[in-house]
This record gives structure tokens, C-alpha cells and sequence, in this order.
């Protein structure tokens, strides 16, 4: 019943021929794009390295045995997370599945904490308790960093229900992959979202796999899976990820909608990642072929896509480049440095942070017995 | 005191709590222009509005999950699952994202949650609409979960429960609805955690939660009226936090100890209870911690059956009659 | 964020104005009502008929308090299920959710063992144990009888997917409300019925409401709720369910799609329920105006639209009208009166039919204690 | 007989089950193609073809729903959770429509399904993929619940799932897969709900499933090579049905007991046992039978603390220290 040649043709579709210079600066007349200044393209370029950098040295750490169980990365799909985080005001926010890294760093988490989390460290974000999949940074707007496939989408729904409540001009950009889709509990989200107006941007980070299985073998669809929004009324867009400026044009679009008319928007973005989908999948290069890997890597890579764009917009130098370089691979390394130094947590912390009650004592009219290990 | 319903008691804790915290809202299937499946939130939509009581769609995993994450971000969402037994559908919503986003955020964010509707059997609907998933639920760390038995407990612990900053699941039951009891004018709340011993005994030590309670009274009376045996009836009132030490003082004082539950058996509560008054009364007990749950099956439909089905008071009194 | 009037607007505009004599032989011309003979048709207008009598002599039995619990009617629904199972061939199969009387008397269920259920009796087809919500009949090709709203949905795909894997040229009917839409198990068994193409039929019973909740107050849509297919790919279309004419002709096509060509269709069809929810349903006319309900009942009823084509058609005389009715009553009290005298289960079966391998003694290697009451 | 590791035990164990019955499938998320997450399921996709071996989107609740629906009809599918942990988004399928659908048709449906999959902590993945409900499902009457623990039993125990006509949920662990052990060539197949005495010992009882009989099985080398303790190690396999006579008889032999499992405390199997020995072996127990379970909190990701959070050999040793 499932067919995986078509699939690869499909996959071979998407991905050939390169884009030509014009494609290539698509969304740059985009108003978010256009009066963008110099130091904002370059803040774009330099936060998408950073993430790139970020995840090669945690890849590294994983292979040297510092790093165990599910490590994510979201090598080749940085144009998405920066370019939508990259709109956010005040009370935007954002909340997105376990392949967290590249949002978490969009939104300024600080590179130290989320190393020491890998690690399992007292220092990292969540204090070595969430990992790799389970990253949150509240302060930044940031809810997540969330393992169960699609299990963050009514809670995204939910933060752009409480930003109505109280009355606050803001969104929630709500982000999944494309295997997410499948999932009950999302269309029962976009249900909400629409029949009560909820300012919320579900963004369908579209790889073209849900860990081996290919688009074609997991979803029915006809022309994209953002049209699934069409049985709700709800808007819809679907834009190629790979380009940041037309990844901001769309999400802003998106963005206005929420903010002016709180509307929902259902945008799907084409994206791909090069890695297995994560650092422990041996089946990497099996469900797709090596070639197909390789000629996305060249011609649809979103950071040397951006590059090429800056260069010839004179914005970016290679001199610059080469400091961005340096300095994304400085604060990757020291991070890791960082991780490594610092301590694991106490056994006391396996008990703390699970009840607030517990954690203020007090505070709250608590009796009785909450913790039963003996 | 006034007496008042359940229903009634637990509708003015509701009503209170939206007044006094603009963050609390209700929200669920049928509770705003229906007025309720079992009218617990009648009359609320016509007072507070579109705002404060809303009207779902059948989407439990989808409106609980929007509930969690509203309360993220310092709503106050008050859930009704029109019967508990639908929390299967929702389920991931509720053990994984309520129960461990505090945990794997290294406490960064909360979730002051309440889930409450209906977790009973024993009103002739059929299997899929008469679990009580209240040990399962328990089994979670990061949740509460609270079984009121009496109008004057379910109006103080709903005010405790919206209060609460953590997850608290309340577990309600049609069959108790319609009870009347004393209920104060003034305000008050009851801490979550701790049992209320609502009949002193010496012989033997009853324990149960929500409705089993009333059985228990019942079958306290006639013990004691037509066998001389008197019963103590320990109501736990929540089921985690577990309040241990008006278990472990009740048990130390009668020497025996019957747990009764609507539950079904197998890692029921009284497992849990049975566990700990062993291992911590272990040379206060006469004999062997004795449960009675419900008849090991599915809820049956046939009405007389499930009334068999379920303790009830005849059941309590020859379990206790074996015991002494 | 609900607002109720507009929804009382839809409503007027789904019921008035009544449908002229053109209009109600809508489908007549459809080669499964052309080949129609008269015996055919009168056995469709008896088996409404049968059902109306069936469910109105049970709820004056729940009104004598002789059933308890719930007891959700399908008056004014009857066309619906005695149109598509009419179609029924060897390999076909329903299952349809707690309003399920209709659909069991359709496929042939006997109504003693359906009367005897509802008052609990160990003679009814669950012996007691299901009830209303829950009546089975796999003989008949009928699996329930599910009282978890959408919960029969995937169970429906499953008994397509068993029918293809088994190379059965046959389909699975699954009925379903229009609330029962908004479930996200629903959008999971759409994706899996599109992708792996299985014989299954989608029949949404719109009756406008979901309890007290008008089809506007809980769906999000533009036209219908059956385009929600169209994300999927998946066949879809909408009629008018009051006319067994039309009901048959929409049906017959998803039937042969799924039979020819082994794809699924999601069906839509409008109707109406008179009474409340269930009949306890105190508010039957509260969320609903008492004109709404008097009105459709006189220009919309299945059973008087369908006594008037076949009086016009001349295969009906008001006195085999009158004949059906007298003996449909009859059957009706019958079942009453065999459910009175029935006797009640003996305790002990409340732990028969938990486990196979209980009720079948040293058929399975099964060892240990299964039952924990002691 | 050979030495093959559990994760090639289960396999031959599916494999000889496909070849047998024709009505056998296996579906699950990348269990064909991509040879399954955890390759129990590698090479059967080559060798049975797609009609055996079918790859399912990520829709737990809807193919899990379409295996209930099937099985109905005669099929026996054998659903693979990639993590039992996922149960959850299809917790009303599994409880409601395969539990509860036998009972309520009067027994004229049977649901010969099987779900299995890795039911485990340990591996470093944080809370939301760690869960272990094995005590929540096999509270469920019409569920059947089976551990296994070693190559031998997974093999012997998958075979007697799949031609069981209930609904067995087969919870296996991922620390396991790699383990091996003896398993004959011959075709065998061994009870569901019989338990098995994996070490015989006269001083105390260790009562576990799954992987926690492993640790268990270390503590009681080092128990007695360190401190001269004969622990009896007993192996549930099963814990619906669970073989209450098993456990009686050893607990009767040693009169103590200590209950270790990887489930949360709260109303985890071990609490069944617990009441079960005080209840039956009440005059034979030397005191209070105790327990060992995860700490409990939701899964920490921190490997070092999630390793000091499960039941350890270190653990199991202080543990009947303690009690001896
Ligand atoms: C409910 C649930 N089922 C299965 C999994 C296991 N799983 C984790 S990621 C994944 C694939 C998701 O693919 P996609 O949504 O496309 O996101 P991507 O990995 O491509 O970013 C699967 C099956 C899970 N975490 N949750
Ligand atoms: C998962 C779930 N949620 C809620 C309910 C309670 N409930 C039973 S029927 C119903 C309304 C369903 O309406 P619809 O699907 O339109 O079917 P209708 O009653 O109109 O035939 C509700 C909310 C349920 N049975 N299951
Ligand atoms: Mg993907
Ligand atoms: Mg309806």
C-alpha cells in the first residue's frame, strides 16, 4: 500500500533545477525585507550561523559520548526559525516541537545554557531536566521544545487564546514538521483557531520526511498540506523556506493577519534537512538517496543562499563573513567548554520543580503526602 | 448553615472564583448556552458572558490543550470534561504536557489548570461512559488529583483547586449532584490534601473517596444500629496529595481497615492505601487491609446489575462482617 | 466568540422554503430507484416506519421509567439509514455511533432483542450489557453501537482495511453527527483512508446540531463540512438526507467507488432530529425555536415525503399505508412486551464476555488470576 | 541452544507468527522500509512484502482505531508503538474500543489486536518518552499485559499474544533489545500469566517485571556473594493475568517480600502485590512488604540522575538491607 519510487520522484521534483539569481532574492521587495538596514541582514546571516555552528559542535559532543538519547538538528532549515523569529514583538511568541535548537537560539536563548541542557548539566535551561527536545525559555517568549509529535499545537493555540483574553496585540507562531499533520489533536487546534479567532500562525516546517517516511507515504494531500486549512476557512500560504527573505514576507503577511484581524494562518514552508533525522538515524542516507542530499546541500543551502544574496548586495563582505565564522564557532566552542565544566545536577533535584506547591512551601493551603517513594 | 445541593455548592464556587480572578475562565461542551450537561454551570453564561464561560466544540485533546496552554501564560482555565471518562481522549494533553512541562522546564512555567466534570459509574450508560480514571491519573507526579463526597467539601476544594498553581484534576459524580448538605454562607476554602473523618468509630476503619463515602456512612449506620460494630469513615477527599496520617492515626486506633472505592481493583487506590497501611501500621493491624471495588469488568449497562456492580452499602456491610 | 443568532439565521435558511413535488423526487431518476420494484420501495417506507414506531413505543418506555440512562432517538433521521443500507451487499458493512437504533433496524436486527437491550434484559442483542449507546449485531455486518463521539470512526477504516487485505469486494458504511467532526481520530482515519485508498464511506449525519450547539457555534467551514476531504485528495459530496430517493443516489455512487475502485468518500448528508439530544434532554426547544422544529416536521419529515412520492407513484394506497403502520405498532408493542417479561441478567454474567479466553475454558494457554475482586 | 539477543528473539517470534497465520500483520511508524526505530522489526519488510509489513503515518490514535476495527473482522494485527509512551495520544482506543467493545456486544466481538512496543525509562530522552504504563492499562478489565524479560520469554510470550483472541499489550524495553540469551530453535510458546522463578532463594522475595528483574537479578548476586542473603527472584512476565500463586508461594517460603518495578509509586503494580501477599500471606510475612519503584517525578533527562532514578542493583541492595 505504500509506494516508495513515486516518492523519490516526487523528492527529486522538489528539489532540481537550482534556482536562478531572481528566484534566489524572492520576498526581497517584501516592505519586512526592504526596509530592512544592513546590520539587520547581517543580524539575520550571523543568528543562522550561529545556529549552524551551535549544532555542529553539539554533534561533535554526541559523537565524543557528552551528549546521549535524541539530539534533533535543524542543519539546513535555520532560514525558517530566524526568519519568522526574527518579526516577533512583544508579545509574540513561539512554541515548537523537539527540533528546538534553531528556535530557541532565534529567540536569544544564551548558547551556555542550551550546551549545559545537552549535556544533562545543573547549568543548562531547564537545569539538565528537559534535554534536547524539551528546551524553554519563558522570558523570551519561548514555550518549547515539545516531544510528542504535534502535542504542542493546541498548547500554541491556547498561548494565542490567552494573548486575546487579555487583550494584548500579539501572535502565536506555532511551529511542526510535516509528519505532524497527521495528528488529530492539530486539526482539532485549527478547528479552535478559526471558529473563535485565534491569532495564531501554524507553521508546517515541510523537510519532505517524517523521520523515513517520506511525504507521499504518510500524508494524502493534492497540492499541499497547508490546503487542509481550506476545510476550516482558515488562510493559508505555502513559500519556499529555503529563502529567508521570502520566509519573512510570508510569516509577516501571516503576522499582520494575526495582529490586525486575529486570524489564523496555516503556512507551510519547503525545507530539508541533511541529517538523519536524528544523530542516532544510520538510515540517513537510506530512505532518500545520497545524490538527492547532496544537490539540496548545493543548490538550496539557506545560508549560502543568504550569502550569495548579501554579497551581491554588497551588505556582506567576505572578510565579514569570515569574522561571523570565527566568532559563531568561538561561542560554539566555548559552550561546549562551558557544558563540560559544569556540574550535574544533585540527587535532590530529581523531586524539585515538579509541584510549584512543593517548590514554594507555604504558599499554598497543601496538606498530605505528595511524593510516594517510601 | 443553608442547605444546598452539590450541584449548588460547587456552581457558587465557580460563580465566586470568576469574581474574585478576571484569569478564571469556564470552559467545556455545553456548559455556557446549554447550561450544562448536568447543569453544574447553570445560569453562569447569562451572568459572566462569552468572555468567562465558553462554549467547546468536541475536541477534548484540542480545548484541554488550548486550556494548558492559556494557563502558561496566567489563565486560569477552568475545564469540564462533560464525563471523565472523555479525559481518554485528551489524554496526552493531560499526563504528559500538564503533567511534565513544569518538570522539563526546570520549573520555569506552571500550569493552574483545573479539569473537573463527572468520574463516575452507576448511572446506566454503559461501559464507555462510566470510568474513573482517578488511580490512574494519580499515578502522574506533577498532577493533583481530588474526589469531593459532600457539598460543603466539593465547594471548598473547587475554590482550593483554581487557587491551586498546579494541574488539579476534580473528580466529580452525577449521583452526588443532587445531595444536599450544610453549606457555610461565608467564604471558605479546604486545603487540598486532607482527609475529614466524617464518622468516629472503634472497631473497624472504613477509607473511600467521592461517592463511595456516602456507601460507607450508609453502611455505618446499619452496622451499628443492627450489628453493634462501630465503624470509623475516613473521607480522603484528595487522592494525591494522600493524607497518611489521618490513614496510618485511624488505622493504629480500630486495628482494621476496609477501603472502598468505585474504582475498578487492579492498581485502584485502595492498592495504593493497602500498600501503605501495612508497611507503616504493620503491627497495628488485627488482620489483613481488605478492599472492596467495583465487580472486576466493564461498567455493565443493566441497571439493577450495576448497582450490584458497584459497593453499595449491603456489599460494604458483608465485607465488614467477614472482617470481625 | 460564539454568537448564537447568526447561527438561528443559518438554521432558518437550511429549513424553509418547503421543497416542491420536483424537488422531492430528487434522485428518483438514479438507476438504483429506476430498477427500484414496488415491493422494494414499500419495504424502504415500512422500514421507517418500523423504526419511528420502535423509538417512539421506547421512549414511552423510558418515560414509564422502564429504560434508564440515555436513549437518543433518530426520529426524523430514519431516510439516512434505511437509504444506505438499503444498498447493502454481502461484503458491506456499518457502524455508526450512539444513535444507533435506526441503522440496527435498517440492517435487519430483530426488534425484541433491541427492545430487551434498552430495558437492560439478559434477551437483548448485548445481553444487557451494552444498552442504547451500544448495540452489535456482527451477523448482520453491523459493529455498533459507539458512544464515544468519532470514537467508531477509525473502527469504520478498519473493517474497510480488513475487507481490502482480505480481497473482498465490499465497504464499510460509517456514520457519524456533525459534531463528531471536530475529533482529530476522524482526520487521522481520513488521511489513512485516502493514502492506503480503503473502501470506507464517511456518512455525516448533519442534523444542525451537536447537543445544544448549532453546526455554527462548533465547526469551522466554508460550504460544508464534507469538504474537509478535500485536504485529503478524497471524494466528497452533500445532499439532502430527508429524501431516501436522494439518499440512495448519493450512496450508491460512494458505494461503487469504494467497490470499483476501492477509494473513500465523505458524504454529507442534512437532516434533522425533532426531539432533544437524548430524551432527557430538557432543552430540547431552548437552543432551537419551537418553529424551527414544527416547521421541519411538516415540510421536511423523510417518512411523509416518502408516502407522498410512492401515493403520487401509486405503489402505496392509503391502506397499505395504514396496514404498515397497524403492524409496525403491533411489532413495536410486541418488543415492549417481550422486554417486560424478560428476566434481568444473573449476576454472574457481569464477568462473562470480558475475556475470550475466560468464556472459552482450555481453549488458550492462558494461566494466573484474570478477575481481582478478591 | 544458541544465544541470540531478546531484540532477535521477538523478531523470529513476529516472523514465525506472519508464516503461520496469513491474517498477521505488522504496522507501525517506520516498521517496514526504515526497518523499524529500533529494528526489531528489521528485514521482515523484505522478506513478507508490503501487505505484512506496513509502514503507518504518525496517527497512533487512527491506525491503532483501524487494527481495533480490523481485528474485529478476523485480522490480527500486530501494532507497533514506537515508544509505549505514545499510547497516550491513543489511550481512548485502547481502553475503550479494545477493552470494553467483547463486553459490551455480549461477547459476540472479539479483538485479537496486539500493541506492542518499548515501555521504558533510561534512555536519556526525557519525560515525555519514558513512560511506563503497564499498572494504568492492566487496570482495564479485557486488557491482558504482558512484561517480558529476557530473549527466551519474549519470544515464547509474543507468539502466545498474537494467538490470543483478547487484546495483549506487550510492553518490551529498549535496554533490553541488545541483551542475549539462550534460545532453542525449536518452535515453543509459553502462557500468558505465568510467572517464572529466575532465581530460588530462601531469605527474600524479589518480585519484578521486565527489565527491573535484570537489576534485580544483580542485587541478588551481589547479596549473596557480599552479604550472604539468598534473595528469590520472581519473574512476572505477566501482570494481567498475573499468577498470584507464584508469588504467594515464594513469598510463604522466605516471608519477606520486596516489590521492585520501574513504574511511578503511586498505584504501580507493585501496590496490587503489596495488598495481594498482606492480604493472603498475612501470618507469613516477617513484616511489611516493601517497595522499590522510580523516584518519583516525571523522567529527569540528566543521564547520571535518570540512572539513580530507576531501580538499580545499588538501590535493590540497600533496599533489603534494610528489611533483613
Ligand atoms: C505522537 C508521537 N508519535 C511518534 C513520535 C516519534 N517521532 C518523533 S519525530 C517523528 C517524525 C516527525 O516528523 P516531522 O513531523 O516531519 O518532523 P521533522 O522530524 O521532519 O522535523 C516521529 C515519528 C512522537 N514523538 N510522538
Ligand atoms: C469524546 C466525546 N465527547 C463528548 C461526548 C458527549 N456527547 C455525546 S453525543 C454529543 C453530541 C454529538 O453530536 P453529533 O455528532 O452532531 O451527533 P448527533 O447527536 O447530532 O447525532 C456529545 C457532546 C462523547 N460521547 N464523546
Ligand atoms: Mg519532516
Ligand atoms: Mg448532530
Amino acid at each position: 500500500m505504500s509506494n516508495n519510487t513515486t516518492t523519490e520522484v516526487n523528492q527529486e521534483e522538489e528539489i532540481a533545477p537550482p534556482l536562478d539569481a531572481k528566484a534566489l532574492a524572492s520576498g526581497r521587495d517584501h516592505p519586512v525585507n526592504v526596509s530592512l538596514k544592513a546590520e539587520g541582514k547581517i543580524r539575520l546571516y550571523t543568528t543562522m550561523v550561529r545556529i549552524r555552528r551551535f549544532e555542529e559542535r553539539a554533534v561533535r559532543a554526541y559523537q565524543q559520548g557528552k551528549i546521549g538519547g535524541f539530539l534533533h538538528d535543524y542543519i539546513g532549515q535555520e532560514s525558517i526559525a530566524v526568519g519568522c523569529c526574527s518579526l516577533m514583538k512583544e508579545h509574540d511568541h513561539v512554541i515548537t516541537a523537539y527540533r528546538d535548537h534553531g528556535h530557541a537560539i532565534a529567540v536569544g536563548m544564551n548558547q551556555n545554557a542550551l550546551m549545559a541542557e545537552l549535556y544533562g548539566k545543573v547549568t543548562g535551561c531547564s537545569k539538565g531536566k528537559g534535554g534536547s527536545m524539551h528546551y524553554f525559555a519563558p522570558d523570551k517568549n519561548y514555550w518549547g521544545g515539545h516531544g510528542i509529535v504535534a502535542g504542542q499545537t493546541p498548547l500554541g493555540t491556547g498561548l494565542a487564546y490567552a494573548l486575546k483574553y487579555k487583550g494584548l496585540k500579539g501572535c502565536c507562531m506555532c511551529f511542526m514538521g510535516d509528519g505532524a499533520v497527521n495528528q488529530g489533536v492539530f486539526h482539532e487546534s485549527l478547528n479552535l483557531a478559526q471558529l473563535w479567532k485565534l491569532p495564531v500562525i501554524y507553521v508546517i516546517e515541510n523537510n519532505g520526511y517524517s523521520m523515513g517516511t517520506s511525504l507521499a507515504r504518510s500524508s494524502a494531500f493534492s497540492d499541499s498540506l497547508a490546503m487542509r486549512a481550506e476545510g476550516y476557512n482558515m488562510a493559508w500560504d505555502t513559500g519556499n523556506g529555503h529563502l529567508i527573505y521570502e520566509v519573512r514576507a510570508k510569516v509577516a503577511a501571516a503576522i499582520e493577519r494575526a495582529h490586525e484581524h486575529s486570524l489564523p494562518t496555516l503556512l507551510e514552508l519547503k525545507t530539508y534537512r541533511y541529517r538523519g533525522h536524528s544523530i542516532a538515524d544510520a538510515n540517513a542516507e537510506k530512505y532518500r538517496t545520497k545524490d538527492e542530499i547532496r544537490r539540496t546541500r548545493e543548490t538550496k543551502d539557506p545560508i549560502s543562499i543568504f550569502k550569495t544574496i548579501l554579497l551581491e548586495e554588497k551588505v556582506l563582505t567576505e572578510d565579514i563573513a569570515k569574522d561571523i565564522e570565527k566568532s559563531a564557532r568561538d561561542e560554539a566552542n566555548n559552550a561546549a567548554d562551558y557544558a563540560d565544566r559544569s556540574p550535574y545536577p544533585p540527587v535532590e533535584d530529581i523531586t524539585n520543580d515538579v509541584y510549584w506547591s512543593v517548590d514554594n512551601p507555604g504558599k499554598h493551603d497543601n496538606h498530605g503526602k505528595i511524593f510516594f517513594n517510601d | 448553615m443553608p442547605l444546598i445541593t452539590y450541584r449548588q455548592a460547587l456552581k457558587d464556587g465557580l460563580a465566586e472564583e470568576i469574581i474574585r480572578d478576571p484569569n478564571v475562565l469556564i470552559m467545556g461542551e455545553e456548559v455556557a448556552q446549554y447550561n450544562g450537561a448536568y447543569k453544574v454551570t447553570e445560569g453562569l453564561w447569562e451572568r459572566f458572558g462569552d468572555k468567562r464561560v465558553v462554549d467547546a466544540p468536541i475536541s477534548e485533546a484540542g480545548f484541554i490543550g488550548l486550556g494548558i496552554g492559556a494557563s502558561m501564560l496566567g489563565i486560569r482555565p477552568v475545564m469540564e470534561l462533560m464525563f471523565f471518562s472523555f479525559a481518554y481522549v485528551a489524554w496526552d494533553q493531560m499526563v504528559n504536557n500538564a503533567a511534565c512541562v513544569r518538570y522539563m522546564s526546570g520549573g520555569l512555567i506552571n500550569v493552574p489548570i483545573v479539569i473537573r466534570g463527572p468520574a463516575n459509574g452507576g448511572t446506566n450508560v454503559g461501559a464507555t461512559h462510566s470510568h474513573t480514571p482517578e488511580n490512574q491519573l494519580a499515578n502522574f507526579p506533577g498532577l493533583k488529583v481530588v474526589c469531593p463526597a459532600t457539598p460543603y467539601d466539593v465547594k471548598g476544594l473547587i475554590k482550593s483547586a483554581i487557587r491551586d498553581n498546579d494541574p488539579v484534576y476534580f473528580m466529580e459524580n452525577t449521583l452526588l449532584y443532587g445531595m444536599q448538605g450544610e453549606v457555610p454562607v461565608e467564604e471558605y476554602t479546604i486545603p487540598i490534601g486532607k482527609a475529614d473523618v466524617k464518622r468516629a468509630g472503634t472497631d473497624i476503619t472504613l477509607i473511600a473517596h467521592g461517592r463511595a463515602v456516602i456507601t460507607c456512612l450508609k453502611a455505618a449506620e446499619l452496622l451499628a444500629t443492627e450489628h453493634e460494630i462501630s465503624c470509623e469513615v475516613v473521607d480522603l477527599r484528595s487522592i494525591r496529595p494522600l493524607d497518611e496520617e489521618a490513614i496510618l492515626a485511624s488505622v493504629r486506633k480500630t486495628h482494621r481497615a476496609l477501603l472502598v472505592e468505585e474504582n475498578k481493583p487492579f492498581c485502584g487506590v485502595g492498592a495504593q492505601i493497602s500498600h501503605l497501611i501495612q508497611d507503616k501500621a504493620f503491627d497495628d493491624l488485627d488482620g489483613p487491609v481488605k478492599r472492596l471495588s467495583s465487580i472486576d469488568a466493564p461498567a455493565i449497562y443493566s441497571d439493577p446489575l450495576e448497582k450490584y456492580q458497584l459497593p453499595n452499602p449491603q456489599r460494604v456491610i458483608e465485607a465488614v462482617l467477614k472482617m470481625i
